[in-house]
């Protein structure tokens, strides 16, 4: 990397361009979890912006499952990926898997300025967050629990 | 751990500022409204929080703080955030803070702006 | 965390203090991992000065494992730990494990400044500087592959 | 990525100043020798290496900088570090470049030690 360019050589070298981790359903976790997903951001020279912005995403997806899945495992299971579309379009990708109880993504309302301001609930931001700083994002759940894989392009 | 979020304030005549330093979460959120309503208690009409040293607020903190908005606005008060991150700013727009509290680039644009209004 | 105490009553509450994580066999991967090693070491209060120790042992420990290991899975298994010793003396553990070749690390040769200066061989100080700048160190080694864990008190 | 090491440096007479920025590995540590060993070939007698910026050296980094420091002691210059943190110190003085190069808490101190051996 001492070119600074944008490949990370060593990573393509080795055929593996994943770092997974696993943190335990705890307050605060979220934010060591971030470390993880500035390092690589870093590694990928991708802005402190952008950076920000993955941030906030896994954090979002991190206290989902820890107020919502009810974690059979008290886990909460974290894989980053590394990779590129084309030639140049390289993109940190970041999947929270929770063992918990699933819920019907579909069914969710959506939060609005409005009903927020209007209402004493004034949660129900989460996905919405995560939805509006990723550029792809992808949920899936069920009884095994809870999958989201959101990606961000540098 | 020293992302948590630590939060000091300082009145000026009818303006309080306040600064926090790290992550915003349930906790930070509660300590800056904490922090803000001993404010509204003691007479401060306006209150200009300054987010410099803060990048992440989460969800659960922006809605904390759209309390504190509303309990300004209740009592005919105004709220100004200054120093906001490019990655917070989107975040406040996206829930709607923004079109309630104003924003400003600077404390000083800030302090200004709320003395004007509170005048 | 917010009265900014010395025990995570969070993690101690889910009975739980591990973060374990995969990395690449890669260049510089090294150094994502000590980001890890920060976020916990900050999470604990740890000083910079004790986190930059940490850092830079599993740095050594790493690198070793890229170079000499020759690891089957083309990766690293990482484990860190949080614990506490009697009421007072918090640790934070690090376990790097390689599925690779093994060493007898009875039969290392301890360097020495002299003949590290006097000789063309300046490397082999990893494991030294390991030792030097942990709190206890446990090695074990055999055909599976190598553990090294490494405790450093608060 | 971020934290890999950056080299600059600059003459003044017969010293040149080396400034990393970032972590030293192999590379990093390659980068600084080839910086130093232009100086030398250019004349130079006294380097000072001010790694302030640089908060991890690798075993293999302080090992290329053993070399450097051999080199230079070869050619009867000097070789002096500042602006080490605690950790890098620790590991200079296990590695033993703490007996054969000088460590300065600052640059100044550095150049001024420097100045008068070469003098
Ligand atoms: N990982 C999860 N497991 C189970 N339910 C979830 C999970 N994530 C989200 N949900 C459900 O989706 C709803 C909306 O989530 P979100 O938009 O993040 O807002 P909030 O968490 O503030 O309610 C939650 O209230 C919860 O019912
Ligand atoms: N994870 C490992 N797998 C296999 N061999 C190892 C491993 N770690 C260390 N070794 C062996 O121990 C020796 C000493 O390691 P170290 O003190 O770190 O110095 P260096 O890596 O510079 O040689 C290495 O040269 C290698 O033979």
């Amino acid at each position: 990397m001492s070119q600074g360019g944008s490949a990370p050589p060593g990573l393509a070298a080795a055929g593996s361009r994943e770092v997974s981790m696993t943190i335990p359903v705890a307050p605060e976790m979220e934010i060591v979890a971030t470390a993880q997903a500035a390092a690589l951001g870093e590694y990928l020279a991708m802005s402190r912006d952008k950076i920000d912005e993955v941030k906030l995403a896994l954090v979002e997806a991190c206290i989902n499952a820890f107020e919502h899945a009810n974690c059979r495992d008290e886990q909460l299971h974290l894989t980053f990926r590394l990779g590129k579309e084309g030639k140049e379009r390289e993109w940190l990708e970041v999947e929270v898997l929770d063992r918990g109880r699933g819920f019907n993504h579909a069914a969710v309302e959506a939060p609005s300025p409005e009903k927020t301001f209007s209402s004493h609930r004034k949660r129900g931001w989460g996905l919405q967050i995560i939805k509006s700083l990723m550029d792809d994002v992808d949920i899936t759940s069920g009884e095994w629990g809870t999958r989201i894989v959101m990606r961000k392009y540098k | 751990m020293s992302e948590t979020c630590k939060v000091s304030s300082e009145r000026r005549g009818d303006v309080a500022i306040l600064w926090t330093d790290g992550y915003i979460n349930n906790q930070g959120g509660e300590e800056i409204a904490r922090e803000a309503y001993s404010h509204l208690d003691q007479g401060v009409r306006a209150l200009v929080l300054n987010l410099e040293k803060t990048r992440i607020v989460n969800s659960i903190g922006i809605s904390i703080l759209i309390e504190v908005l509303e309990k300004v606005m209740d009592r005919k008060g105004v709220l100004a955030f200054c120093g906001l991150t490019p990655t917070i700013d989107k975040t406040f727009r996206i829930m709607g803070l923004a079109q309630y509290a104003e924003i400003f680039p600077t404390q000083d644009e800030a302090l200004k702006k709320v003395a004007a209004q509170t005048a």
